[in-house]
């Protein structure tokens, strides 16, 4: 705890290292929301195919 | 063993049992790597507290290398079995590979700002670094720019396979041009002297980063082995 | 030995016919007396456009001039490509003779096209698409159950 | 068949210098494009400095433009298929490509190369340096162009892609060659630098090579 404190108050490069935090989080999880949106997507689509296919 | 997974479909099963396994043990270790990070390591002698942004600056930077040597392992496999799973996977790692890549760079920047003094040097290593990041692009281009998704992947495994050549540069450039305009800094690593209370956070943040990768891969994979399905459904539908 | 037609000919636009067909000849490896190469160009009536361009010919003169190269080799095998697309009734007729001719000369043709020869002694083959190979192709599922 | 790989070098070269028209937009494009260069600095003594960086950028952007010439119209009136059809090897299709392509940039830019030398205001020893340069790099740049092309041949729209694709790999020998210059007047690496244009050559040839092969059996699938 003593060295998030220190970390906090010294104030120096809190800022640099919070904002290469946050960008590095966001660009993954980023690329994880979009590859789930996208695996969603494609897995209506399948589902309504087969539908279709049984139909017939 | 690795046979027995070959067909897309086993893999597929395999896939949706592992998935939200990898995906828990990803968040439980990020959330212990970030104690670790701010809480439980001192700030570095001559960095100061910046060197909080190795932990997450080193583990990008490894899997940015590991990622497009996975690629480069499946290109091989495919142009030499013309197996469709290496196909799926070195398709489905290109955009990880790319995000990893540029998240290395904007954090080694910002790290590089306080420590240099300038946001960019052009050294050897973050050249070599952005031309991988230029590599990954081409190879998310090609995999999009044909129609006919086989010839793609042909392509785009012949494009990593050449691409291979930049991988020891940016392993050993620090090594060979180390005295042009590199500051101390990423061969400091190398040299054992270095605690183990900094080692502990970057160690948990890299099996982290890994369990990330590997749930993104498989959410990725799945959804390649789904569209290739769907193509074969259209496919049937328009000959009968 | 043998020759082999592709679909598209291949020429070049900015040589004339003559330069063309002694650029393949020289390719293959094989010389022919001047007034012989003018024979074989009389089969088509492609004498007078010896100094043309191949990019002002016309498609169906062109499919000729590339047809003018099974004349001038000596080869067992042809190997054609669609070789009547684009060609006149006349010149079919022609196409047909040649190859008959190369028949009875004791040679053999390979040709895919979507006219019926009716030569004698040829053995047909019609390709449909095999369904369960192309869908393979694209992906490396076995079977339609396996999808589901 | 007595196949001849040097037949092929020897067709290659007929057509191209046939085709007489690219040689002549090379050299006019090449002209015109380091004049943009001169007229954007404005201010003799920059590009004095620049002259280098100016030529080979220029002399890039040529050599891409021209090697899409030489492969897509083979490609697309169906020769390449011929040819290979014929049991050339894809290996000397490609080299024999580049020699020609390479005979093709070479006979122009001797001709440019004292238009240069009065543009830039250099002096002949810088000169001398820059025409070494090119006859060491511009191999392995048309080999790089060549395989570009052929990434690019089956494409229908978006032909701007090669570009983007094989750019990097030509970062190397853009560091190598115009640094060259000033080590060169240092008489200290003068051999060292040469040395590794002529050892960047021999990486990009087996690598071109392997590569062309594996693209061009997949281009007839």
């Amino acid at each position: 705890m003593n060295y998030f404190l220190n970390f906090v108050n010294s104030g120096d490069h809190f800022s640099y290292v919070l904002s290469s935090y946050l960008i590095v989080f966001s660009i993954i999880f980023l690329i994880f929301i979009l590859s789930n949106s996208k695996t969603k997507k494609l897995e209506k689509e399948f589902v309504n195919l087969i539908k279709n296919e049984e139909k017939k | 063993m690795i046979f027995s997974l070959a067909n897309p479909l086993r893999f597929q099963r395999l896939i949706e049992k592992i998935e939200p396994i990898t995906l828990n043990i990803a968040i439980i270790l990020l959330l212990i790597g970030l104690f670790f990070c701010f809480f439980g390591s001192p700030p570095d002698y001559l960095q100061g507290e910046t060197v909080r942004i190795m932990y997450i600056h080193v583990p990008c930077a490894w899997f940015s290398l590991m990622i497009y040597s996975i690629i480069a392992l499946c290109s091989i496999f495919s142009i030499v079995f013309k197996h469709t799973l290496a196909d799926l996977i070195s398709r489905s790692c290109a955009p990880i590979g790319a995000c990893f890549t540029l998240a290395t760079l904007l954090s080694g920047s910002i790290w590089g700002k306080p420590t240099w003094g300038t946001w960019w040097v052009w050294d050897a290593r973050l050249t070599s670094e952005l031309v991988l990041l230029v590599i990954y692009l081409g190879l998310i281009i090609i995999n999009n720019a044909y129609e006919d998704k086989s010839k793609a992947d042909r392509y785009s495994s012949i494009l990593a396979i050449i691409g291979i050549i930049n991988l020891p540069i940016i392993k050993w450039s620090v090594d060979w041009w180390s005295t042009l305009h590199q500051p101390a800094s990423i061969s400091k690593f190398s040299s054992p002297s270095i605690d183990s209370s900094m080692l502990l956070p970057l160690f948990i943040m890299t099996f982290s980063f890994l369990f990330f990768f590997i749930s993104i891969l498989l959410v990725r994979v799945r959804g390649e082995i789904i569209q290739r399905k769907i193509e074969v459904i259209r496919f049937n539908r328009m000959v009968s | 030995m043998f020759t082999y037609l592709p679909h598209k000919d291949s020429l070049k636009d900015y040589l004339t016919v003559e330069e063309n067909l002694l650029n393949w000849l020289e390719l293959i490896g094989s010389k022919i007396q001047k007034e012989k190469f003018f024979n074989h160009l009389k089969f088509f009536k492609l004498n007078d456009l010896r100094n043309n361009l191949i990019g002002n010919l016309s498609q169906g003169q062109r499919k000729k001039v590339s047809l003018t190269k099974l004349l001038l080799t000596k080869c067992n095998l042809w190997i054609l490509d669609e070789p009547f697309n684009s060609l006149d009734v006349d010149s079919i007729k022609k196409t047909k003779k040649m190859i008959c001719s190369h028949k009875a000369n004791g040679g053999s043709v390979i040709l895919a096209s979507h006219i019926n020869l009716n030569i004698e002694g040829s053995k047909r083959m019609f390709i449909k698409s095999p369904k369960q190979k192309i869908s393979n192709k694209i992906a490396n599922f076995d079977t339609w159950d396996n999808i589901k | 068949m007595n196949l001849d790989f040097f037949k092929l070098v020897k067709r290659e070269i007929k057509i191209m210098l046939k085709n007489f028209s690219i040689i002549y937009s090379f050299s006019t494009f090449f002209v015109v494009a380091s004049l943009i260069f001169v007229f954007s600095v404005n201010d003799i003594s920059y590009v004095k400095v620049f002259y280098k960086s100016i030529v080979w950028i220029v002399l890039i952007f040529s050599i891409m433009l021209v090697s899409e010439n030489f492969l897509n119209e083979d490609f697309n009136d169906g020769s390449l298929k011929e040819l290979q059809f014929l049991g050339f090897s894809e290996e000397s299709i490609m080299v024999s490509k580049s020699i020609a392509m390479w005979i093709m940039i070479m006979i122009p830019m001797l001709f440019l190369m004292p238009l240069v030398f009065i543009f830039f205001q250099i002096t002949l020893y810088e000169l001398k340096g820059l025409v070494i340069n090119l006859f060491l790099a511009t191999p392995s740049l048309t080999l790089i162009s060549i395989l570009s092309s052929l990434f690019s041949v089956q494409l229908k729209r978006n032909k701007i892609i090669q570009f983007v694709i094989i750019l990097p790999f030509f970062i190397p020998m853009i560091i190598f060659t115009t640094s060259t210059g000033t080590l060169f007047e240092s008489h200290n690496l003068k051999e060292n630098q040469f040395l590794i244009l002529i050892g960047i050559f021999f990486i990009t040839l087996p690598v071109c090579l392997i590569a062309g092969r594996l693209i061009m059996r997949e281009i007839n699938k």
